[in-house]
């Protein structure tokens, strides 16, 4: 409980969520009773008039339920999510009133709406704040899941999002590590190639991605490339089977319980598209099967060293 | 309770004349054309729905829920709102698609999920929204439509209030009480109907609105006129008061055979004024049964949907490679090509 | 909508209740308003008074707080979960309340309890009603997930479930096909080898498992192994693993939208260690990505010529 | 509200002397001893909170959420509660391990996770349940713990009643209207207790309640005399009665530095009895300061847990599989064994 969290990039959702209201009129941010007070809604409040950033109740699922009837009448909420206990209170009304909306009517009916969902463990974060959302969130057939990373900055996914068209829960890790450069033409669908490598692909998505870079480059001189997944759900089967058939090997990392989460997912798509290509196994490298503890987050997510020991033991297979 | 309940005899009294106010803007008031299309509709909506009863639990419905008992209510409530007052329900949607001028085939065609429903047969039973109608899909979770209407009254439009039409299965939900607690705090310009059932206790809904702040009246929903008095009223406050208010109206559900107690009661008054004779009565009557016929027979020529239905319209936007995964599956009922097609390979 | 659906096994689980709560003191049964009225518990309530087999409200999340009461004062309660919407409701508690609660106590507390909970599609049961929640469920650690088949009689799971000490959602299939003859010897954690093969695994849970078989018959002459997998969490890597050590070839069939479901974490398992036995890709035979639509309920999920489609690509491969 | 709300005057007239009644069994009145029992407790859990709030937001505890403004009001109501009775709390659980016997430094310790602490550093701060003093572990769902207290209350013992012990951030869920209504419709013996704040509004808890069709009483909290008799002898209805009650103790819940309103009046009162002077407040503030000091030591010499607690206990019985797996991680720190170790193969 040393390291402290790296904070949200708050300033890259600050600014697109400005660029966003000012832009578009149909944008509504709508969040808890204390919105106005939080980094990445500094000033919008003043800005803006109430009707385009509104303080609502501090309950999750009451907030999608309010911003589902803004969406089906035109307007594109962008949900703000990051104040609350968890979505977990929410996921009755995703799994019925708002992943499958379009589906069920066929596409007469849609409610594109972008949430802001934490994830992800964190020093302090611990068993109820440092859930990871992510491995229920993808189960919802029609809801998108993107997640932001080091590399992939949460305002250029918001703005693809709010252009999409779908719900979209964007996820922003608790703790994502330093953001790096500037990205431009971030896709809401498409993997990004981070690092260019040709005996080893690692997959990482949120948080993982900066622990992922940092052991490809410890790695060295082996040459490992690194995907950031960005889309979860759906998974960027396309840029992912590209990568792993050019490098015969996958190491797929996840900041949360290793079971029943996004790798295996990952991993079975490899399995069945890419087989052949294949020259080792497919590893996990995620938390235990278990809540985040309070203390030993540091030993409970993912570390360079744990990605390592994955890299030797599927190079030496 | 903030206003007394109105009894049908008030109600009565503020009647107009056939001349009189346009309809459906809010203004107070009902003419005698009105009350014969909210009877026509009512009696319409329960024809539907006992043909559709009827078919609940075959192989072509597995369940049906209608608005038994709530028909006249129903459709005396919608008849006070504007057409472009966006409406989102729990359920039991034919009375307001019905009087909103939705085809009674089209009904049929969505609740029996026909290859001409909207949804091409994806959608539970009656649970399909209608767009034209501005009717939104019905929501299962307990309280959520409720939650949705205020979310809409927060646009503020100037020209239409949004409505929340539930059932008393919502009371005790936490996104009903979410739903009148953000109601009162954004000012949002919702209408929110609540149907109670006589025989299960009435009130609920009026002293759960009073404790968030809202305003709120009781509606004895047997009395199609004085729900129509009183949607309207509301209505007219939501939308130039700019803050939310709920109706409850306590109806009479029980499940007998008869025509519902609100259209008995509409019916003979009605009759009493002369507007509804023997021959026009009769006439209806026979108008009803032939619309129902043939919305049966059109939808037993339309089928089911075929498998190429189940693939497509998950979001907006598939990626290339979804599209493929799609378009595979939706022609392999017919032609799958084996492992040497490519767009087979490692689909099945 | 012509093939009606198998009825669950009540006779089964109706057995298993009367024996548990004639047995077992600390057993009480706990449902919604109607529990009494329900197949697997007619007469219960007579025979039982009423502390032991209670009417609760008509809310899963209630039910399960209730539950948890009971069970974290040393009952051991078996709550019904059939007659209402379903779990989603419940999906904050579970994951907060319910599961996490042995390990976050570091084995100081638990609250063992029985979940009875429909799962699949069948005809007629629709989006709302047709729910998967072992794509759920799964992704909570500390939750047992167990799931009944035409092999597998919910009787038995019952049995272990309350004998085991840990929260178990037991899951019943909404239409498992016609029960096989009678099985013995149930454990909670076993995957059970229920035809024997040499050329291809077929792994199958809940509904998938009737269509397993049937697909194994015929395919013949090619020796089709199948494979029950009982526990979806945690999955018995052990017999999962020799199985496809001994064919080289796996199909995963799975009555739930494709992706991001328990067949991942199967095919993920296999990738991760028993690649150097396979010699075909993992094949998954699943739903479409999307909610049970009310219709097509037949092209929905997982048939015998979609398997025997499988089987074939990967024989060939 | 059933009953009138006590003033500690109505409570100061039912004190019993130090002869009189066994404690902690459900019969009414109070002593000196207790009274002074009482006054200890809070101030310990004060002091204790005091210490853990300086240290939250550090590295060694990320955040705390102490029973501020309503230590004396807890731990009043936990001494009227019998040592058998099993109790279930969304949080603030300091008064009640306190008030039954809980050693400081185990409170210590459980709040900063350190390697002595029972959960050995997984669970949040305040959030563990201590099994020896019947305290069942908080729950951060909104209102779960008024459900599980409901549930325990099923099993209606002679000799216990079960307890839940909520706050005003309870009151609008879902999980505590059903807790309310389950209890009615079950006769559970449970009593619930909820903490409202003065500024904020007090008696919705009652007025829940009974809407829900409970008995309830709105209580000064910060009548610590008046909150201990309510509480017993809501108790003593529920267990002779056999249904469930509420109690909702209304607090001054202000973040003010001094000991709280209900720790002063109840001291003021000691005081005026000629039960607390100088030298015995001097002494049990000293003795306060000894079991803190000593208790944050122990702390810091226990230091936090090693990387092998990271692992086990997720179920009662592990598989053979999921020891193997356990077991590597839980010795990878120190000795991983290369791709070459048989435990380490595709373990990492
Ligand atoms: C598809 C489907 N999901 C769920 C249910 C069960 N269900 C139980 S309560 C409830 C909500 C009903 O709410 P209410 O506001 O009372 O509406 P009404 O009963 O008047 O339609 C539903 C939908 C159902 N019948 N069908
Ligand atoms: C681990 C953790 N999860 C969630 C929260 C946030 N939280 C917000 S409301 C609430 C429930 C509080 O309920 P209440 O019954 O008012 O208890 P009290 O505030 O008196 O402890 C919690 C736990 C928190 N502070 N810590
Ligand atoms: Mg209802
Ligand atoms: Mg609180």
């Amino acid at each position: 409980m040393t390291r402290p969290a790296a904070t949200l990039p708050a300033d890259s959702l600050r600014s697109a969520l400005e660029r966003a209201l000012e832009g578009d009129e149909r944008v509504i941010l709508l969040g808890g009773p204390h919105l106005a007070e939080l980094p990445h809604a500094r000033g919008l409040a003043a800005r803006f008039d109430g009707d385009r950033v509104i303080e609502g109740p501090d309950d999750e699922a009451a907030l999608i339920g309010l911003a589902r009837g803004l969406a089906l009448t035109g307007r594109r909420p962008v949900v703000d999510l990051t104040a609350g206990d968890g979505i977990a209170r929410a996921f009755e009304t995703l799994a019925r009133d708002l992943a499958p909306l379009r589906y069920r009517s066929a596409g007469v009916f849609s409610a594109p709406m972008t949430l802001l969902v934490p994830q992800g463990s964190a020093p302090g974060a611990g068993p109820d704040l440092g859930a990871t959302p992510e491995s229920w969130l993808t189960t919802l057939p029609g809801l998108r899941v993107v997640c932001a990373s080091a590399a992939t900055a949460p305002g250029a996914l918001l703005e693809a999002s709010l252009d999409g068209g779908d719900p979209v829960a964007l996820l922003l890790p608790r703790d994502g590590g330093a953001p790096l450069a500037a990205d431009d033409g971030i896709a809401l669908d498409a993997a990004r190639v981070l690092r260019s490598g040709t005996e080893l692909t690692l997959i990482a998505y949120g948080g993982a991605v900066a622990t992922a870079l940092d052991a490809a480059d410890a790695a060295a001189p082996h040459a490992i490339e690194v995907l950031d997944l960005v889309s979860l759900a759906p998974i960027d089967a396309e840029t992912l089977l590209a990568s792993v058939a050019r490098t015969g090997r996958a190491v797929v990392l996840q900041d949360a319980p290793r079971s029943h989460g996004v790798a295996a997912e990952v991993a079975a798509l490899v399995a069945e598209r890419a087989i052949e290509y294949l020259e080792a196994p497919v590893l996990r490298v995620a938390a235990p099967d278990g809540p985040a503890p309070m203390r030993l987050e540091e030993n409970y997510r993912p570390d360079v060293a744990r990605v390592l020991r994955a890299i030797e033991q599927v190079l030496d297979f | 309770m903030s206003r007394a309940s109105r009894t049908a005899e008030d109600a009565m009294i503020r009647l107009i004349d056939d001349r009189g106010a346009p309809l459906f803007e809010g203004r107070l008031g009902v003419s005698r054309t009105e009350l014969l299309e909210i009877h026509r509709v009512a009696a319409l909506t329960r024809a539907l729905e006992d043909a559709l009863s009827g078919l609940a639990g075959g192989p072509d419905l597995p369940w049906y829920v209608p608005a038994l008992g709530e028909d006249a209510a129903l459709v005396a409530a919608a008849t006070a709102l504007g057409f472009a007052d966006p409406v989102f329900s729990s359920g039991r949607m034919a009375p307001r698609a019905l009087a909103r001028g939705l085809a009674a085939a089209t009904w049929i065609h969505s609740a029996l999920g026909t290859s001409a429903s909207p949804s091409g047969g994806r959608e539970a039973p009656g649970f399909a929204g209608h767009p034209d109608e501005n009717l939104f899909p019905a929501s299962a979770t307990p309280g959520a439509a409720a939650l949705s209407a205020v979310g809409a009254g927060l646009a503020r439009s100037d020209d239409a209030v949004a409505v929340g039409v539930l059932g008393w299965g919502s009371l005790g939900s936490a996104a009903f009480a979410a739903a009148l607690d953000a109601a009162r705090r954004t000012s949002s310009r919702v209408l929110l109907v609540v149907v109670t059932s006589k025989s299960r206790g009435v009130g609920a809904a009026v002293a759960a609105a009073e404790t968030a702040g809202l305003s709120a009246a009781l509606i004895d929903g047997d009395d199609p006129v004085a729900v129509r008095d009183a949607v309207a009223a509301a209505r007219a406050r939501v939308r130039e008061e700019g803050r939310p208010e709920l109706v409850e109206l306590a109806c009479r559900r029980e499940m007998d055979r008869g025509p519902s107690a609100g259209r008995r009661r509409l019916a003979a008054f009605l009759e009493r004024e002369g507007a509804l004779g023997a021959e026009l009565a009769a006439e209806i009557d026979r108008a009803i049964r032939g619309e129902v016929a043939s919305a049966l027979a059109a939808a037993r020529a339309a089928g089911g949907p075929g498998p190429e239905a189940l693939h497509g319209e998950l979001r907006a936007r598939p990626s290339a490679e979804e599209r493929r995964v799609a378009d595979a599956f939706a022609r392999f009922g017919a032609e799958y090509g084996g492992a040497a097609d490519p767009d087979a390979r490692f689909l099945v």
